[in-house]
């Protein structure tokens, strides 16, 4: 592998660089999801899907803060069934397309993925209401995290990732439940709880009243989420989280990322796939490291 | 940003359905541009400017309901100015919106200085720009009459309504230059469609067509335009189902660009509609596709 | 009371404006304490003091961030014998003066608020690592937070808040915990969990390797945390995170926080004291509205 | 800020215990100001400026041992600048450090600017000023001489070493006024203190002192000038624990005034630091107090 290649292989899939569009960002249609492939990201990653249509929660659904973004779009999405279109065409960009799904139950993960099929791997968001126990995510419970992924891994033949919330007593844990479940990799971190009050009003600005923080605000977060997962488990990490720049993607592959996922930053430029790649060659190249020597440098720094 | 605290301080009502809200904030914003209007605790909905502190609400649910029964003293929630808004154009020069460009940063791009250009262009085409608007659709094009015309442009205005009494705006396009009109229903003007007022007019006079209404209303003009070879000098301001209003969602995005209607638009130009769900289907809230 | 008067009575204490020194900003010293009182402070807290004398972390111990600060101090204190001298000098400051305690069990933290008598109430940091169980801190675990509220409650009679870590699944169960230990108020939020990368050689760059995040970036977890704590909790809330102007104060407020605390902030500027101050009154009044009016404004907006 | 990263480009030895380590960075810094320098995988501390790229560094424990032992090539973080830094002043104007005063913000403060006032300012005092520099105290003091006589002004530098080769920076004061020298073995220049090398000048004939060096021997310079009445004259860089550097922590407040040394100074006037701790104790990471 020469220095500047940017190419990886991650859980079987074959990515020309290691910039992945994330869930829920310009992810809703195939052509949306092609026309990033266009800007450059090695793989796409789909709006969450569900079994049934959901029209997400009432707007305002996103804010832009001083340092970042709070977003409560309550998981909108048009079912599998009527999203299975856009997948064929998202599959026309060339990269390869993950189908992010969301359900409350492991019968209903495995439902999904199979109503996708064709996707180049399967990312599973358990940010979604336990179906029992109010208040809490399916995210937050290790046992559920671990029978989710197994019926995932078991409706298909495609890499399965587990996307894990931050707003855990121990991410950890969950890694280590998602793992034990046979995942070929986990992704941190979705959005951080957070909300916003108008000041004029009184009234909590999101349609959801609260909702999960983005952006550079929650980059520490995510790298000290991925730090500690790829100090704890054997399969790769992907990190996400306030990535907006190539320095902020070679920050994320320290702590321990195999590749990164972009989300709010398309806020800024939606060319930020070919940005980061190409700041990220010249990286590599003027310290003549592949990825694979940064990919979880700071561990090995730490333990010299 | 977070939403600013506009004041109503005037109100308008325009025709039965359609109400002017004058609020005490001023926005710097191109013709064309949106802003994202809350209702708090109901709901956040896209509306064009229809002057630097005011929005044009027409009733049709339970959101613009809620704006028009609004009084003075009463206040919304305010982001924006985003989205493009509409070039001005004139002497056949003419960039089209590519795939991938990034057309419109919500609330940096200032279009509307370029209009100033025309005053001293000299070149043959003379500089004659029409405004096509079906209904609440004048709402973003009346600014765009008026800085036209301060700046020296020939502007002539179709304005197409069901009936005479929801005719927006005829008074002020009137001040900009030439006005035509047409109801369905024949209570004034040509009786019929806004197409069949264009037919009136030599349409390969005209350097630039702006044009806002219901879809299918949008799409019969582009039909006519590029029947005249004119696709590529028609700009038109799209209505898509807005969540963030910001670009990141993707919930506006249209089909096959994926160009985002809130934020590489609303303002999208003719040649590039004509390859694209236009005037066959939008989608809904959920993402859904929905058939004209 | 005039709706431009910005005294409380908050647990029992006066205070002249709701605006609070937070632990471990300008709290080394009885003299830096007096300065903050000097700026506006309607109270300081302390730096947070243990029963040992402690070095803290290596340096580097903080960082400004783009969006806010990540610091691993690591709990430097004199111990409190050593620091009773401090608190005495602080109370010449003429605004109430808070210790912050911490420690790893109950007897501990009794033993240091025995040692340092006099304060005008304790506030009880419990972000300690367990003595047992590596890796997780006290405030993580609803018992031991409820047990060490009650052994402080027996070592005074001053007023007894319990600071909140964000750094778990749910933060209103152990609010729920100090509540029923006898907490007077909640003091919500300490710092988020996160970590910086040298991307330049790959070392972490705290000498503790992560630490924690403050300033704007955490004001929406912060805000969302008091919110969530307001409406389970029948003692008052005090916010802290990211709050750095009237403005978020109010929004602090409007959340639920009966009082502010204000920390990171004070690198901009330690006058910000009676800048927020004056910015409130001017809000108060111009809204005919008085504190009590904006407290918890959010909920009753919902409640609408 | 996150640290930037300095290469080594060269390495001078200037004494057996204080080596110079330039770097490819340039700092915008005014005289006086410092930055966190930070051994990866170690510490991170405190250092003076002595050039826009340089820090002089004396070996006194592990970081500075670790700083004494690197090459050219290898690389070390910087932070700053940080600090308020000299101020240079004359013709008896002297406005003091006050207590709450936002003395310094980090990085925004560039005082060194004034001095060229200086050049143009005719009244009675002369612009004499006199630095006094103890040991590695050289190290901040330096640029603040070499600004100074660029710009005019009469610089008179007393340097005082434990031997004649300890002595810091000897030749290049002397590129910038008068040199005096004191060693405590009599090795060179005055036997003894550096306070007895004082001796031999007319302290009412200078404008202003700066003074940075071990802290008891700042002590021993500050009583001189008092006795003279010159306190209020004299700015001295002070050496306290820091753990931010930035203003935020405590660590480094005195008393009584809680200022805090790595942002309200590290230079600090006579008059404020007659009436503080200075001379008397100051307090260790813990913050426990260690008398001098
Ligand atoms: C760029 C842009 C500019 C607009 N400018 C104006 C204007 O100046 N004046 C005006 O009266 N109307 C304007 N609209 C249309 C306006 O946003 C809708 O009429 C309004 O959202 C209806 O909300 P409601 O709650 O009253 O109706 P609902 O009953 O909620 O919905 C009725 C229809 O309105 C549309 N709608 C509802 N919510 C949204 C949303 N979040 N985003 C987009 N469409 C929505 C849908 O098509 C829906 O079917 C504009 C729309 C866009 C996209
Ligand atoms: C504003 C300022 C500017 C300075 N400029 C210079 C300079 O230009 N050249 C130079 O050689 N030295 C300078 N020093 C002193 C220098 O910071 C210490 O010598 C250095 O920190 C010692 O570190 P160590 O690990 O080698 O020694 P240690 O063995 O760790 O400590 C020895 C002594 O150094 C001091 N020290 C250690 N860590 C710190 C710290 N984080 N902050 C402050 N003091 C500390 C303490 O007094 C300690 O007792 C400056 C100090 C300050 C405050
Ligand atoms: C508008 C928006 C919508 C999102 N939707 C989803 C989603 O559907 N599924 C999901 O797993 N994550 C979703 N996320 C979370 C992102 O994928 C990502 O984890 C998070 O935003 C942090 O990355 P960033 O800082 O780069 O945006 C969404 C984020 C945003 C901002
Ligand atoms: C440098 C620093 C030191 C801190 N030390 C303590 C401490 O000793 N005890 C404690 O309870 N919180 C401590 N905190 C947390 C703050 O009190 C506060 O909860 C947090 O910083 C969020 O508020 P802010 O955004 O206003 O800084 C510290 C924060 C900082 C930045
Ligand atoms: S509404 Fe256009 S991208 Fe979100
Ligand atoms: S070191 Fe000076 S305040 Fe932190």
């Amino acid at each position: 592998m020469s220095s500047t290649d940017l190419s990886i292989q991650l859980t079987g899939l074959e990515l020309e660089n290691p910039t992945i569009l994330a869930a829920g960002i310009l992810g809703t249609t195939g052509a949306s999801l092609k026309r990033m492939a266009g800007e450059g990201a090695g793989a796409v990653v789909t709006k969450s899907i569900g079994s049934e249509p959901k029209e997400g929660h009432p707007n305002p659904t996103m804010l832009k803060l001083d340092c970042g973004f709070l977003n409560a779009m309550g998981l909108p999405n048009p079912s599998y069934r009527d999203f299975r279109e856009e997948l064929s065409i998202a599959r026309e960009g060339g990269v390869p397309v993950i189908a992010s799904v969301f359900g409350a139950h492991p019968d209903e993960f495995a439902e999904i993925i199979l109503g996708l099929e064709g996707a180049s791997a399967y990312e599973l968001n358990v940010s979604c209401p336990h179906a029992s126990g109010y208040g809490t995510v399916v995210g937050t419970d290790p046992v559920l995290v671990e029978v989710i992924t197994r019926a995932a891994k078991q409706a298909t033949d495609a890499p399965v990732w587990v996307k894990l919330t931050p707003n855990v007593t121990d991410i950890v844990e969950i890694g280590e439940a998602a793992s034990r479940g046979g995942a070929d990799a986990v992704v941190a971190i979705n959005t951080v709880r957070g909300m916003a009050i108008d000041i004029h009003s009184g009234y909590p600005i999101l349609g959801n009243l609260y909702g999960g923080l983005s952006g550079p605000a929650v980059r520490p977060v995510a790298v000290k989420c991925v730090y500690d997962l790829y100090k704890a488990l054997d399969i790769p990490v992907i990190g996400v989280g306030g990535i907006g720049s190539w320095q902020d993607a070679v920050e994320m592959m320290m702590a321990g990322a195999s590749a990164v996922q972009v989300g709010s930053a398309v806020y800024d430029n939606v060319n930020i796939f070919s940005e980061i790649n190409s700041g990220l060659s010249a990286y590599l190249k003027a310290n003549d490291h592949s990825l694979d020597d940064i990919t979880g440098l700071a561990h090995r720094k730490v333990e010299q | 940003m977070r939403p600013i605290n506009a004041v109503i301080t005037g109100i308008i009502r325009e025709t039965p359905t359609i109400t002017t809200l004058r609020t005490d904030i001023e926005l710097d914003a191109a013709p064309g541009q949106f802003v994202m209007v809350w209702v708090r605790g109901l709901d956040e909905i896209p509306m064009a400017l229809s002057h630097p502190g005011s929005i044009t609400v027409q009733r049709v649910g339970e959101a613009t309901e809620a704006l028009s029964r609004l009084d003075v003293g009463d206040s919304i929630g305010i982001r924006g100015p985003f989205g493009n808004g509409f070039e001005v154009k004139w002497g056949g020069e003419r960039e089209g919106v590519e795939k991938g460009d990034e057309v419109g940063k919500g609330g940096e791009v200032r279009k509307g200085e370029e209009v100033g250009k025309g005053e001293k262009d000299g070149d043959g085409k003379g500089n004659k720009i029409m405004i096509i608007a079906g209904g609440v659709g004048g709402a973003p094009l009346l600014p765009l009459a008026q800085q036209a015309h301060s700046r020296g442009l020939d502007v002539t205005t179709l304005i197409g309504a069901r009936t005479a009494d929801e005719l927006l705006f005829e008074e002020h396009f009137s001040k900009c230059g030439a006005v035509s009109i047409a109801t369905d229903d024949g209570s004034k003007g040509h009786h019929g469609f806004i197409t069949g007022a264009m037919d009136q007019f030599n349409l390969a006079g005209f350097d630039q067509f702006y044009v806002c209404g219901p879809e299918l209303m949008m799409k019969s003009v582009l039909d006519i335009l590029q029947a005249a070879g004119l696709e590529a000098m028609a700009q038109l301001s799209l209505h898509r189902y807005f969540k963030c209003g910001i670009g990141v969602c993707g919930a506006c995005t249209i089909d096959p660009s994926g160009l985002r209607v809130c934020r590489d638009g609303p303002v999208l130009s003719g040649d590039l509609l004509i390859k694209s769900e236009f005037g066959k289907y939008h989608r809904d809230a959920a993402g859904k596709k929905i058939m004209f």
